[in-house]
C-alpha cells in the first residue's frame, strides 16, 4: 500500500442562506494514495465540486460552510491552517481544474501573464523567468510558446482548457482536482484533453482527483472510484470493482439507465421519483424513497459503510448480517 | 442519524414553523419578497406613500390657500402660524409646498407615463423588429441624444411657451431617446431567451410574442425606469422652474416657489430651503424605491 | 418501405457575419420516413441545430426544398406555413430552464399553443385539453399551478413535450432534449418519447451530439460536420461498419463505462473551425489523418456505399470493411 | 484601427445635419419674428422687411437650412440676433469655461463615486454598503441648482471663503464642479458596485483564489480592469447630464460658460446661438465618446479584434453554437 496523500475524515458542509440549509456534503470519509486517480461520480447536487472547494477551502465566503470533520494533506489537518497557509498550498501543493474553460480565464490579462503568475507566487523567481516558464508549460500542453502574449479570446475552447491546465500544473502540485474538466467540450476535444491529461499525470506522478457525471471518463482514467449520492459516498472501490461488480442499488441502477453503444435494449431501465431535496432529507436512507430492494428499516434508519470486499465499500443494509436474518422473518 | 443538525437549521425551523400555510410562489411575489427584505427600499416606499396622501388630501392639510396672499405677513420666518414662513407676498409656504406636492407628482407622474409610452413603443418596436427598423429608429435616437436632455427640454418649452402641457410634452420629447434605449435594453435581454423561440414554435404571432412573453416579462424593468424616471423628471421640472423655463407663476410647484425666494438667499433662506427640502425627499424617496426594486427583479446584480 | 413524410433536397441556410458568409447549412440532402426517427449527430457548431430550426421555419431557408408529404414547406409564404403547417412540425428545445416562459404556470403553458392555433375552442375545452396532455407526459394533476422555476429539469422537459403535443403534430424535432438532465432523468424522457412514438405514429428528428442516446433512440442516423452531412446510414450500422473517417474518430472518442474495453482511439487533431467562406473542399480535410490534395481540391458528394449507407469521401470504398 | 477613427468621426455628419434639423425646425414653429425681435419694438415696418431680406428669412425654410448648413461648413455659425457678432466667435472662449468645469465634475464624480462603488462591492451587504448605498443615493437625488444654494449659502455667505459668483477668481470654479459633480456620484457608484461584484463572482477570480492569490491582489490586479469596462463605458452617457446639469449650474453661479449662453439664448429665443451652441456641444459629445471607446481597446483586449476586423461590434451570429 502506497502513502496517502489526502485522507478526509467524516466531512460535513452545508449551505446556509436565511432560506434554508443545504446539506451539500453528509459525513464523507475519502483517502486518496500518492500518484492515483480518484473518480468521484454522481448526478448534479450529489456534492461532488462542494468536496472538492472544501478541500481547496474556497465554498463561498459566509453561505459555505464547514460544520465538521477534518482533511489531511500530506499528515496536515487543512481545516487548521491559516488562510496564509493556506495560499501557500492552493496553487503550489494542490492545484484545481473548473469546468468551464471559457470563464476561467481572465478575459483582460495575457495567458502568459496568468500562467506566470502562479509561478511568480509561489516559486520566488522574477518575472522574466516566470513568464518563461509560461512558455515551457504552454508547449507542454501543445500550445505554440509564441502565442504566450496573446489574450484569453483568441483561443477555442479546448486551448483554453489546455492553458487552464498548465496553469494547474506549472508549479507542478502533489494534489490535482480535475473538475469536470471536459463536460464543457465535444468529445473529439475531450479525447485530446484527457490524453493529454493521463500522460502528465504518469509522467508527473501527480496524484489526481477527477469529477465527472460521465461513467465512461471514470472507467478510462481512474484507479479508484467514489460515487457520491445526495451528499454521501454510497459506494468507494478500485474501478474494477465498482463497474464490474457494483454493489449499491443507485450504482446498479445508474449504470442500467445508461443507453449501452454495444449492447441492444428496448427500454430503459428508469430509476424512480427523482433526487431528494438536500435542505430537507430523509431520516433513512437517502437513496431509499428510489429504491428497488428497499425494505422497511431503510426508511428508519440511514444505513452505514459496509465493506463487501476487499477495499470495496457500500453504504447499503443489504450487505450487514441484518439483512439476511431480516429476510428469514 | 447521520445528518447534522446545526444552529442555523434550527432558526429556519423555528421560521418556517411560524409560517401558516405555503404560498404560491409566482415570479413578482419572490420579487416582493426580496423588496420587503430591503429596509431602504421600504423607507422610499413609506416616504412615497404618505407623500401621496399629502397630494391628495392637500386641501385638509394646508392651513392656508396657495394663492391668498396676506400682505400683513410678508417675508415672516418660520413660527406656529406658518411653519415654513412666508413668502413676499404674504403667502404661506408651508400651503404652497404642501399643494406643490400635488403639482410635482402629478406632472412628474404625466411625463413619466408620456416618456414611457412614446420612448417605450419605440424602444419595443426597435428592440422586437430588429435589423433596418432597429438601425433607423435608434440612429434618429443618436441624433436626439447628442443634444443634451434639458437643453432639449428648455428649447422646446420656449417654442411652445410655459405651461403644464407644455412642459410635459418637453420632457417627453426630451427623454425619449433614453426611454427608448432602456426599453430597447429590456426586450433584447428578454428577446434572446430561449421560451420566446419556443413559443414562436408553438404559433404564437409577433404580436402575441410581444403582449404576452416579452412585456410581462420586461415589465419589472420598466417599473424600476418609471420609478427612477419618476425622480428624475421632478429634478428636470424644478430645474427649469427655477431658471424661469417651464411652469408659470403662481403653479406652486416646488421649483417656480424656489424661483421665487431667488432674491431673498441670504437674507431669508428659509424660503428656499423648506421646497428644496421637499424636491430632495421625494427623489430621495424615488430613488430609494427604483434601487429596492432593481435588487428584487434583478437579483443576479447582487 | 413505407412512404417518406419529410424529404430536405438541397437545404441551405446561410448567416452573414462580418467575417464572411457563415455556411451553418450547406447543401444538406435526406428523407425521413413516416414513423421512424432519425438522429442527428455532431460536435458544436456543425449546423444541427441549425438545420432543426431551419425545417421549422425559425430561420428562413438560404435556398432548398422542405417536401413534407409532398409539399414544399420551405419556400411557400411564411403565413401560410404558420397557418397550416405549424401545428403538423413541432419541436422540443434543448434548455427546459430557458425554453419555458418563468412568469406562467404549468397550465397555462400548456394551455398556449391550444388557444393559439384554435381560436374557436371554449375555455373549458382548452383546459381540458391541457389537462389531458399533463396526463400523457406524466406531469401530476398537483403541478397545475406550480412554476417552472419549482421543478426539476426532467418535469420542465415533460411541460416541453406536452407543448408540442398539444398541438397533435405528426413531426417532432427534438433538440438535444435530454442533454441538459443527469443520466437517470435522461432515460425517463427517453422512455417517454419512445412511448408516445408508438402510440401516437410519431416521426422524430432527434438532435444531440451523445452517441450512445442517439443510438438507443434513431433507426436511422446521420453525421454532421460543419454544416454538412457527411455519413448516413442505419442506426445498428454505424457502430458495426462506419466508413468517413471523422465518424470513426468521432466514435472512437466516446468513453466507454466499461473498464474492459479496450480500444483503439483515433485522436484528431486541431479543433473544428468556423464554416465562413468554405472553399471547395472536403472540409474535414484539415483534420483527417488520411487527406490528400484532392480532399484538398474537391468537395467530395454523398454516394451510397451500401443500400441506404451514405458517405461523403474520395476514399469511401478505402473504409469500406 | 485608424480606419475605425475616421468612420466614426465621418458619423458626425449625420449627427449634426439631425441636430440642426431639430433646432431649425424649432425656429420655424416658434412665434414671433426675429427681424423685430433685433430691431425692437419701435422699428417701422420697412426696416423689420428690410432686415428680413437681409436675415434671409423671407426663402423658404430648406433654402434657409442649406444655407445654414454651407456656412457651417466654412466655420461660419451665423451672427446672434442680440449682439450682431459671429455665434462662433462668442462661443469658443466660453467653450474652455465650461470644459474646465465640466472636465472637473466629471473627475470629482467618477473618483468619489467608483471610490464609493469599490468600498461598497467589497464590504457588501454590511451597513458600511447600505451607507455607501444611501449618501450616494441621497446626492443623486439633490438637483444641481439646490447643491448650488447650498453651497453658496455655507462657503459664500457664512464662511466667506469662495465667491458667490463669477470665475475672475479662479476658486469660483469649485462650486459650479461640485455642483455637477456631486450628483453623478450615485451613477458611479452603482455600476462600479454591481460591476465588481458580477466580476468578483467570475470563475477567472476562482481561479485566481485557487491559484493562491491574495484577496488584496485579486480586487486590484485582477477584478478591478474587468469591473471599470461598464464604468468607462458609463462616461459619455454621464457627460451628456454634465453638460445638461451645467447648463443649470452656471445660470446659478452666473459663470460666462457655453451653458449660461445656451441658457441665455433659448430666453431670448437667439436661434442662431442656439443653433449654435448645440452644434458645438454635439461634437464635443461624440469626440468625448470616441474618445471613451478608444480607451475601451486598451482596458479590454477583446474589441480590438472586432473594431480592427469589422468596425462594428460583432453582431451575434446566432446559429453557430449546437
Amino acid at each position: 500500500m502506497g502513502e496517502r496523500i489526502l485522507d478526509i475524515k467524516d466531512l460535513v458542509i452545508h449551505y446556509e442562506t436565511d432560506e434554508e440549509v443545504v446539506e451539500a456534503v453528509n459525513k464523507i470519509n475519502l483517502s486518496l494514495e500518492k500518484g492515483e486517480i480518484l473518480g468521484l461520480v454522481g448526478e448534479t447536487g450529489a456534492g461532488k465540486t462542494t468536496t472538492a472547494l472544501g478541500i481547496m477551502r474556497l465554498l463561498p465566503p459566509k453561505v459555505g460552510h464547514v460544520i465538521q470533520g477534518n482533511i489531511f494533506f500530506e499528515g496536515k489537518d487543512l481545516m487548521e491552517c491559516s488562510e496564509k497557509d493556506m495560499r501557500s498550498i492552493r496553487g503550489k501543493k494542490i492545484s484545481m481544474i473548473f469546468q468551464d474553460p471559457m470563464t476561467a480565464l481572465n478575459p483582460v490579462k495575457t495567458v502568459g501573464d496568468q500562467i506566470a503568475e502562479v509561478v511568480e507566487l509561489h516559486d520566488n523567481c522574477s518575472k522574466a523567468e516566470a513568464l518563461k516558464r509560461a512558455q515551457e508549460m504552454l508547449a507542454m500542453v501543445g500550445i505554440v510558446p509564441e502565442r504566450y502574449k496573446e489574450y484569453p479570446h483568441q483561443f477555442s475552447g479546448g486551448m483554453k482548457q489546455r492553458i487552464v491546465i498548465a496553469i494547474a500544473l506549472a508549479c507542478e502540485p502533489d494534489l490535482l482536482i480535475a473538475d469536470e474538466p471536459t463536460t464543457a467540450l465535444d468529445v473529439t476535444i475531450q479525447a485530446q484533453i484527457l490524453d493529454m491529461m493521463r500522460k502528465l499525470q504518469k509522467e508527473k506522478g501527480t496524484s489526481m482527483i477527477l469529477i465527472t457525471h460521465d461513467l465512461g471518463v471514470v472507467a478510462e482514467m481512474c484507479d479508484h472510484c467514489a460515487v457520491m449520492y445526495a451528499g454521501e459516498i454510497v459506494e468507494y472501490g478500485t474501478t474494477e470493482q465498482v463497474f464490474d461488480n457494483p454493489k449499491h442499488p443507485y450504482t446498479k441502477a445508474l449504470y442500467q439507465s445508461i443507453p449501452s453503444l454495444d449492447k441492444e435494449v428496448e427500454r430503459l431501465h428508469v430509476i424512480p421519483g427523482m433526487v431528494c431535496d438536500p435542505s430537507n432529507l430523509p431520516s433513512g436512507c437517502s437513496f431509499c424513497e428510489r429504491c428497488t430492494e428497499k425494505r422497511a428499516a431503510c426508511a428508519e434508519h440511514d444505513p452505514w459503510i459496509v465493506n463487501v470486499e476487499a477495499g470495496h465499500y457500500a453504504k447499503c443494509f443489504q450487505y450487514t448480517p441484518e439483512w439476511e436474518a431480516d429476510k428469514d422473518e | 442519524m447521520a445528518k447534522m443538525h446545526t444552529p442555523a437549521m434550527e432558526k429556519i425551523e423555528r421560521k418556517n414553523a411560524k409560517r401558516k400555510k405555503p404560498r404560491q410562489i409566482t415570479p413578482s411575489y419572490e420579487a416582493w419578497k426580496r423588496f420587503r427584505r430591503n429596509p431602504t427600499a421600504l423607507v422610499g416606499l413609506i416616504i412615497v406613500a404618505v407623500l401621496i396622501l399629502i397630494a391628495i388630501f392637500a386641501p385638509l392639510i394646508a392651513p392656508y390657500n396657495y394663492q391668498s396672499q396676506d400682505y400683513a405677513a410678508m417675508m415672516q420666518k418660520p413660527s406656529a402660524a406658518h411653519l415654513f414662513g412666508t413668502d413676499q407676498f404674504g403667502r404661506d409656504i408651508f400651503s404652497r409646498c404642501i399643494y406643490g406636492a400635488r403639482y410635482s407628482l402629478l406632472i412628474a407622474v404625466f411625463c413619466t407615463l408620456a416618456a414611457l409610452f412614446s420612448g417605450g413603443l419605440l424602444g419595443i418596436i426597435a428592440g422586437y423588429f430588429g435589423g433596418k427598423v432597429d438601425t433607423i429608429i435608434m440612429r434618429i435616437m443618436d441624433i436626439f441624444q447628442a443634444i443634451p436632455m434639458i437643453m432639449m427640454a428648455m428649447c422646446i418649452v420656449a417654442v411652445l411657451g410655459n405651461g403644464i402641457p407644455q412642459l410635459v410634452a418637453a420632457i417627453m420629447f426630451a427623454s425619449m431617446p433614453t426611454m427608448a434605449r432602456n426599453n430597447r435594453a429590456a426586450i433584447l435581454r428578454v428577446r434572446g431567451n430561449d421560451y420566446i423561440e419556443s413559443s414562436e414554435a408553438i404559433g404564437c404571432s409577433k404580436f402575441q410574442l410581444i403582449m404576452k412573453h416579452m412585456i410581462p416579462n420586461a415589465a419589472g424593468i420598466m417599473v424600476i425606469f418609471f420609478v427612477g424616471f419618476l425622480a428624475v423628471s421632478i429634478m428636470m421640472m424644478s430645474s427649469m422652474s427655477y431658471i424661469g423655463v417651464g411652469l408659470a407663476a403662481p403653479t406652486p410647484e416646488w421649483g417656480l416657489i424656489l424661483n421665487d425666494g431667488k432674491s431673498y438667499l441670504t437674507s431669508a433662506p428659509y424660503m428656499m430651503f423648506f421646497p428644496a427640502l421637499m424636491i430632495m425627499i421625494t427623489c430621495f424617496a424615488f430613488n430609494l424605491m427604483g434601487d429596492g426594486l432593481r435588487d428584487a427583479f434583478d437579483p443576479k446584480m447582487n | 418501405m413505407s412512404e417518406n413524410l419529410l424529404e430536405v433536397k438541397n437545404l441551405k441556410k446561410y448567416f452573414s457575419t462580418p467575417h464572411g458568409m457563415l455556411h451553418a447549412v450547406d447543401n444538406v440532402t435526406f428523407n425521413i420516413e413516416k414513423g421512424k426517427t432519425i438522429g442527428i449527430v455532431g460536435e458544436s457548431g456543425c449546423g444541427k441545430s441549425t438545420l432543426g430550426k431551419t425545417l421549422m421555419r425559425l430561420h428562413e431557408p438560404t435556398s432548398g426544398e422542405v417536401l413534407y408529404n409532398g409539399v414544399d414547406i420551405a419556400s411557400m409564404p411564411l403565413k401560410k406555413f404558420k397557418k397550416e403547417y405549424r401545428s403538423h412540425i413541432q419541436m422540443i428545445f434543448q434548455d427546459p430552464y430557458a425554453s419555458l416562459d418563468p412568469r406562467m404556470d404549468v397550465l397555462q403553458l400548456i394551455e398556449e399553443p391550444i388557444k393559439v392555433n384554435d381560436k374557436k375552442l371554449s375555455k373549458k375545452e382548452v383546459e381540458d385539453k391541457a389537462k389531458e396532455m399533463m396526463e400523457l407526459v406524466g406531469l401530476a394533476k398537483r403541478l397545475e399551478t406550480a412554476y417552472p422555476h419549482e421543478l426539476d429539469g426532467g418535469r420542465r422537459q415533460r411541460i416541453g413535450i406536452a407543448r408540442a403535443l398539444s398541438l397533435n403534430p405528426s413531426f417532432i424535432v427534438c433538440d438535444e432534449p435530454v442533454s441538459a438532465l443527469d443520466v437517470s432523468i435522461q432515460a425517463q424522457i427517453l422512455n417517454l418519447l419512445m412511448d408516445l412514438q408508438e402510440q401516437r405514429g410519431l416521426t422524430y428528428m432527434f438532435i444531440t451530439h451523445d452517441m450512445s442516446v442517439v443510438k438507443h433512440i434513431s433507426d436511422d442516423i446521420a453525421v454532421m460536420y460543419l454544416g454538412q452531412m457527411i455519413e448516413k446510414c442505419p442506426a445498428d450500422e454505424i457502430f458495426r461498419d462506419t466508413i468517413h473517417p471523422y465518424s470513426q474518430a468521432l466514435l472512437s472518442a466516446i468513453p466507454i463505462p466499461d473498464v474492459h474495453a479496450k480500444h483503439e482511439r483515433m485522436v484528431l487533431k486541431g479543433e473544428l473551425t468556423s464554416p465562413i467562406n468554405p472553399k471547395p473542399c472536403c472540409r474535414f480535410a484539415k483534420r483527417c489523418p488520411y487527406a490528400t490534395d484532392r480532399c484538398r481540391q474537391e468537395e467530395p458528394k454523398l454516394r451510397e456505399m451500401r443500400p441506404n449507407h451514405l458517405v461523403a469521401c474520395h476514399y469511401a470504398e478505402k473504409f469500406v470493411k | 484601427m485608424f480606419k475605425y477613427i475616421i468612420k466614426r468621426i465621418l458619423l458626425l455628419i449625420p449627427i449634426m445635419l439631425g441636430v440642426s434639423a431639430i433646432i431649425f425646425a424649432l425656429k420655424t414653429v416658434t412665434p414671433g419674428d426675429p427681424a423685430r425681435q433685433i430691431l425692437g419694438n419701435n422699428a417701422t415696418q420697412e426696416q423689420i422687411e428690410e432686415k428680413r431680406e437681409e436675415l434671409g428669412l423671407n426663402d423658404p425654410v430648406l433654402v434657409q437650412y442649406v444655407r445654414y448648413i454651407g456656412g457651417v461648413c466654412h466655420g461660419d455659425f451665423g451672427n446672434s440676433y442680440r449682439t450682431g457678432e459671429p455665434v462662433l466667435k462668442e462661443i469658443l472662449p466660453r467653450l474652455k469655461t465650461s470644459g474646465i468645469i465640466t472636465l472637473g465634475a466629471v473627475a470629482i464624480g467618477a473618483f468619489l463615486g467608483i471610490l464609493l462603488g469599490i468600498i461598497s462591492a467589497l464590504k457588501k451587504y454590511t451597513w458600511i454598503d447600505s451607507l455607501v448605498l444611501v449618501i450616494s443615493m441621497f446626492f443623486q437625488s439633490v438637483p444641481e441648482f439646490v447643491v448650488g444654494l447650498v453651497l453658496i449659502l455655507v462657503f459664500a455667505v457664512k464662511l466667506h471663503v469662495l465667491p458667490t459668483s463669477g470665475i475672475e477668481n479662479p476658486l469660483g470654479y469649485i462650486m459650479p464642479m461640485l455642483c455637477i459633480g456631486l450628483p453623478s456620484i450615485a451613477n458611479y457608484t452603482r455600476i462600479t458596485r454591481s460591476s465588481m461584484l458580477e466580476v468578483l463572482g467570475e470563475d477567472y477570480i476562482r481561479t485566481a483564489r485557487a491559484k493562491g492569490q491574495t484577496e488584496h491582489n485579486i480586487t486590484y490586479h485582477h477584478a478591478l480592469r474587468n469591473a471599470m469596462i461598464p464604468v468607462a463605458q458609463s462616461v459619455g452617457t454621464s457627460l451628456g447630464n454634465s453638460i445638461g446639469g451645467g447648463m443649470v449650474v452656471e445660470t446659478v453661479f452666473g459663470v460666462p460658460g457655453v451653458g449660461k449662453y445656451i441658457v441665455d439664448s433659448i430666453t431670448q429665443r437667439n436661434y442662431p446661438s442656439i443653433l449654435g451652441g448645440a452644434l458645438i456641444i454635439a461634437i464635443v459629445l461624440v469626440v468625448i465618446n470616441l474618445l471613451v471607446d478608444i480607451a475601451f481597446v486598451l482596458i479590454d483586449p477583446r474589441l480590438k479584434t472586432t473594431i480592427i476586423a469589422g468596425g462594428k461590434k460583432q453582431k451575434k451570429a446566432k446559429p453557430a453554437a449546437a
